[in-house]
């Protein structure tokens, strides 16, 4: 009787379980080992070989939803390449709160870079509807896309604007995608123009890309928070004054979520584990039982 | 009976067979072209625009319902008159901002970049409402699983064990399972990407090509108007 | 101020649902009734601004003449309503019946073209080959008509047609343990994405006002 | 001309209609003036396809209605939905009916009104209450006046109340709310989650699961189908959701269009075997064929 009881618990001790795997690593970073793939390797190095004459696009694909998982990625990219002191480039394709995260995140991070000025170092350029035809038109001139900066200033006004045309001006881009834009940026921008491409992509659709890294249409590739918490892990063994950074308490970072994610997972396959030992201890009880009956 | 059954099902036959035709002629067909044109572009949005006419139909039966509920002080009924502030604060909100009254002009931004009420709303209580909700889906999935995930027979054993690999193969955990062997960190990440784009793919190719079979069989006999359940008209 | 206020209402409603998880219970039930109600009003003003204010409200304000064919999408919407007069009810069915009619046919030949025919002919491979193992094509191909037979409704299921149907079951078992297990990731990501708020954003916001 | 004659006739035009296209197929890709009234990106495979499937699904339409007795096998699930009324009627319980997420241009929707017209009759033969909550508007006024004739005739209208078919709202989550409230609240014996699904699916299912209803799922979703598998006592996949409905009616010309689209699939299946045959060969016809409109 009591292991009928053990596998048919309360369904809340497996809540309990999850809220407790889910928020405890969040305000208690247990910091699991991560190993970097060749893939987050290969962006990670890329932005390594450019310096304070090199430009970055980086553009905001994703929306609030996938934010756990896109967010991390923008911020560790966005530190990588100010602290290399390149310049970048931020527009915003995704319709639906694309322009509000790249707000946010780099209403987040230039703080910590008080002598990069606007306009200078890097440019906010805003959202344009049109994903496909916008990502055409800014092969020709971006001003063509982006007549002003998200701040409604003249793009002519804006220094580094003036030297960065069209893609021939950029020497990477990284997307940061929830859906199918990146494919786009792969088939149209990196096929027509040839310049590097590298995405952070969601967990559920990072698989689909492995063909465009063989194919060479993409140089990097972050898959969800586990690529995420990958290149945190090598900026921050590269630049050691960022663990200080990445370690403060209040701070949500992509390895602190990959912490939360191993930990549930873990907690849902021990309870699978658990429910059928029970099962298989019931069954062998019960087979025993039928022995003795009979 | 006619106009009640003959009409709709006639109707029915011949604007089901307009798409399908016109799917494969070319817009520069003489005679037909600007007809096939027509059919393609414009159609289509009358139908947006007959869809949008509907969602007076279900607020009509949510305020009806609401309002009997509360009128004869049915258990819960304070629970529908938080329904119904909601539904009448936010409703007029987006209709004041779609006839342009007064301040408010624009739905989710106002002309000088700030926030409408309507987007307040919509950020502070409808979005954290979705996400909170949709975030259920991460207990729920654990408690699915511990208690479907049982080995009883063979086709419960094979959903057990592709799920155990995947959930591993996804995680740093699946590295560490053989890491301590040469190369092994890379095994179950490979077998992992393996079920997904090999036997998965298969699996769902099947339910596609069948369920492609069904939906076009039901097509069918729509058109043919031997389906009209949805009608609520019958012959007998 | 009002970003304040708006992350507390929008921290006492997340609450509000998680609080389902233990019992159903009046705050539940108050986000729940509230949610609907706010949703629906949501989509007065979506449609309203998004569909019918440009698609025919404009165009038929602006410029009758051009535009006058929009008065068949306004009387077949219009239309819809006449369920509440009881002696035309049955008018409404024609415009149902116009509705359906035009996606049924539609549906037809997108699934024919977009989902059999390419499906169909990406299973024509040769058998050895494949994206990972020399065998994933072999595998592809006997995994596709193992479940197409499973969802043969015209033979009894015995015998070698028994077996191949089984086969396909396993097939699709596997597929479902798989797509299960994948999916899990992204549902934990979502509550990583809650947490985060109750626990990190809410502090911070509140402390940046204060 | 009588109604058999009729489909008869269609069904022998579609397939003379089939065999002329294929030869015109041929010509049509080598002389350009063709092109000018197909568009040629959408006939061939497609076209064929259509074609071979309509002339075989009239043909058994035409035979079931002229007497031919036709086998169909048994389905679970579908089996199910008089014993899960059924059991609604003991417990003197409501049963609770999703038609999903989809309106009315969803194939999926029309082939769970069709069940629901089946369940309503139940319904009201019993006097079981029945509760179908309503999200997309269309879907919602279309079920209302399915149930309602259901109940006609039935010989029950007076069982059919305003709030046997209620909307509750059009948002994914509010709905799916709103249910889970219904579920635990007014705890049906009996749930339907019959159609298009997107991820609320796990989220009614595990909740009435949790209430101890006996729960039959349908639909053709591929993303959507785990989750129904693995929580619901029953579920209709992808092709048996389509073929429910008619299944339920028991008239000739719905089980004869379910025979023409299983043959319709035997020839697809051989389409495929000679195909993988011929790729052995060398010869890449009928995969070249297929690939067309890709």
């Amino acid at each position: 009787m009591k292991l009928e009881r053990l596998v048919n618990i309360d369904r809340r001790i497996v809540y309990l379980c999850i809220a407790v795997g889910t928020t405890l690593p969040l305000l208690l970073p247990i910091g699991l080992p991560v190993s970097s793939t060749p893939p987050v390797r290969s962006l990670f190095e890329k932005v390594e070989s450019l310096g304070p004459e090199d430009v970055v696009l980086l553009s905001f694909d994703y929306g609030p939803t996938t934010a756990p998982e896109n967010t991390p990625m923008a911020e560790a990219i966005l530190r990588h390449c100010f602290t290399r002191g390149i310049k970048v480039v931020v527009i915003a394709l995704f319709p639906i709160g694309g322009v509000t995260m790249a707000g946010e995140v780099l209403a987040n991070i230039t703080p910590e870079y008080p002598q990069l000025q606007e306009g200078v170092d890097y440019a906010f350029l805003g959202y344009k509807d049109g994903a496909q035809a916008a990502m055409k038109q800014m092969g020709v001139a971006f001003v063509n896309v982006f007549p002003v900066d998200n701040g409604r200033r003249p793009l002519g006004e804006i220094p580094l604007m003036q030297r960065v045309v069209n893609y021939d001006d950029v020497d990477l881009i990284v997307t940061l995608s929830t859906n199918v834009i990146a494919e786009w940026w792969a088939n149209l921008v990196n096929a027509q123009f040839g310049t590097p491409v590298a995405v952070g992509a969601t967990a559920v659709s990072a698989p689909k890309y492995y063909a465009f890294l063989d194919s060479g249409q993409m140089i990097g590739l972050l898959g969800g928070l586990k690529g995420a918490s990958e290149y945190e892990r090598l900026v921050i063994d590269r630049y050691p004054h960022f663990a200080r950074l990445y370690d403060r308490p209040g701070v949500y970072t992509a390895i602190k979520g990959m912490d939360a994610q191993t930990v549930d997972h873990a907690i849902i396959m021990a309870f699978i584990l658990f429910g059928n030992t029970v099962h298989f201890l019931i069954r062998r009880r019960d087979r025993r039982a039928g022995l003795r009956d009979a | 009976m006619f106009w009640k059954l003959r009409l709709p099902l006639a109707l029915t036959f011949i604007v089901g067979l307009v798409p399908i035709v016109t799917f494969f002629l070319s817009t520069q067909a003489p005679v037909i072209g600007p007809a096939v044109q027509f059919a393609r572009d414009r159609v289509e949005r009358y139908m947006v625009i007959i869809a949008g006419f509907a969602l007076l139909l279900g607020v009509v039966s949510v305020v009806q319902g609401s309002v009997r509920k509360i009128e004869r002080r049915r258990p819960g009924w304070p629970f529908a008159a938080s329904l119904l502030a909601g539904l009448v604060v936010m409703g007029a909100f987006g209709i004041l901002s779609a006839m342009r009254v007064g301040p408010f002009q624009g739905l989710l931004t106002a002309p000088d970049g700030g926030m409408t009420p309507f987007f307040w709303m919509t950020r502070n209580l409808f979005n954290p409402l979705q996400a909170a909700m949709f975030s259920l889906l991460a207990f729920y999935i654990a408690s699915a699983a511990f208690r479907a995930f049982r080995v009883r027979n063979v086709e419960a054993t094979i959903l057990l064990i592709a799920a155990f690999i995947v959930m591993a193969g996804r995680t740093p955990l699946g590295e560490y399972a053989f890491g301590w062997l040469p190369g092994g960190e890379r095994w179950l990440p490979a077998v992992t990407d393996w079920i997904m784009t090999v036997p998965n793919a298969a699996a769902q190719r099947g339910v596609i090509i069948g369920a492609a079979l069904g939906a076009a069989s039901l097509s069918l006999r729509v058109i043919l108007g031997i389906e009209r359940s949805y009608l609520g008209t019958t012959e007998k | 101020m009002s970003q304040l206020i708006g992350v507390w209402v929008a921290a006492f409603l997340t609450l509000c649902i998680f609080s389902f998880l233990s019992r159903d219970n009046p705050f539940f039930r108050f986000a729940e009734s509230l949610f609907a109600g706010v949703s629906l009003g949501y989509y007065i003003g979506i449609v309203a601004v998004n569909t019918l204010v440009p698609n025919l409200i404009n165009p038929l304000f602006g410029d009758f003449g051009a535009n006058a064919h929009l008065l068949i999408p306004l009387l077949l919407g219009l239309n819809l309503y006449t369920r509440f007069i009881p002696r035309i009810a049955w008018l409404a069915r024609i415009s149902l019946a116009v509705y359906i009619a035009y996606y049924i046919g539609i549906n037809m030949v997108q699934k024919i073209q977009g989902e059999i025919v390419p499906q169909v002919g990406s299973t024509i491979l040769h058998p050895i080959g494949g994206v990972m193992t020399p065998v994933d094509n072999l595998i592809l191909i006997v995994g596709v008509l193992a479940v197409l037979i499973y969802f043969y409704f015209s033979i009894e299921h015995r015998g070698a047609v028994g077996a191949v149907s089984r086969l396909g079951v396993w097939f699709l078992m596997l597929g479902f343990g798989a797509a299960f297990g994948y999916t899990v990731m992204g549902r934990v990501s979502l509550l990583i994405g809650r947490m985060n708020f109750l626990f990190i954003d809410l502090v911070r916001i509140t402390g940046q006002v204060f | 001309m009588g109604r058999g004659e009729w489909t008869r006739r269609l069904a022998a035009g579609a397939a003379a209609a089939g065999l002329l296209h294929l030869c015109l197929a041929q010509r049509a890709a080598a002389a350009d003036a063709a092109a000018s009234w197909y568009d040629p990106q959408r006939v061939g495979a497609p076209l064929v396809v259509l074609l071979v499937f309509s002339a075989l699904v009239l043909y058994f339409i035409h035979a079931s209605r002229r007497g031919r007795a036709l086998y169909i096998r048994r389905i679970a699930g579908i089996q199910a939905i008089e014993e899960a009324v059924g059991r609604a009627t003991e417990l003197g319980r409501k049963v609770l009916y999703l038609t999903g997420a989809g309106s009315i241009d969803d194939n999926q929707t029309i082939a769970s009104l069709a069940v629901l017209r089946h369940v309503a009759g139940l319904t009201a033969r019993y006097a079981v209450d029945l509760d179908v909550p309503g999200r997309d508007p269309l879907a919602f006024s279309a079920a209302r006046e399915t149930v309602q004739e259901a109940y006609l005739q039935a010989g029950r209208p007076d069982l059919f109340r305003s709030d046997t078919v209620h909307y509750v709202t059009y948002d994914q989550f509010a709905y799916t709310a709103a249910v889970t409230g219904i579920m635990v609240r007014e705890k049906p014996a009996a749930n339907f989650l019959i159609g298009a699904f997107q991820a609320e699916s796990l989220l009614l299912a595990e909740t009435g699961q949790s209430t101890g209803a006996i729960q039959i799922a349908g639909t053709a979703e591929v993303t959507q189908l785990p989750f129904f598998a693995v929580v619901c006592d029953y579920t209709l996949m992808g092709e048996e959701l389509y073929a429910a409905g008619a299944y339920l009616s028991n008239e000739p010309a719905m089980l004869g269009s379910i025979k023409g689209q299983d043959f319709t699939k035997a020839v697809l299946i051989l389409v495929i075997l000679v195909g993988v045959l011929l790729e052995i060969l060398g010869v890449h016809a009928i995969k070249d064929f297929m690939a067309i409109a890709g």
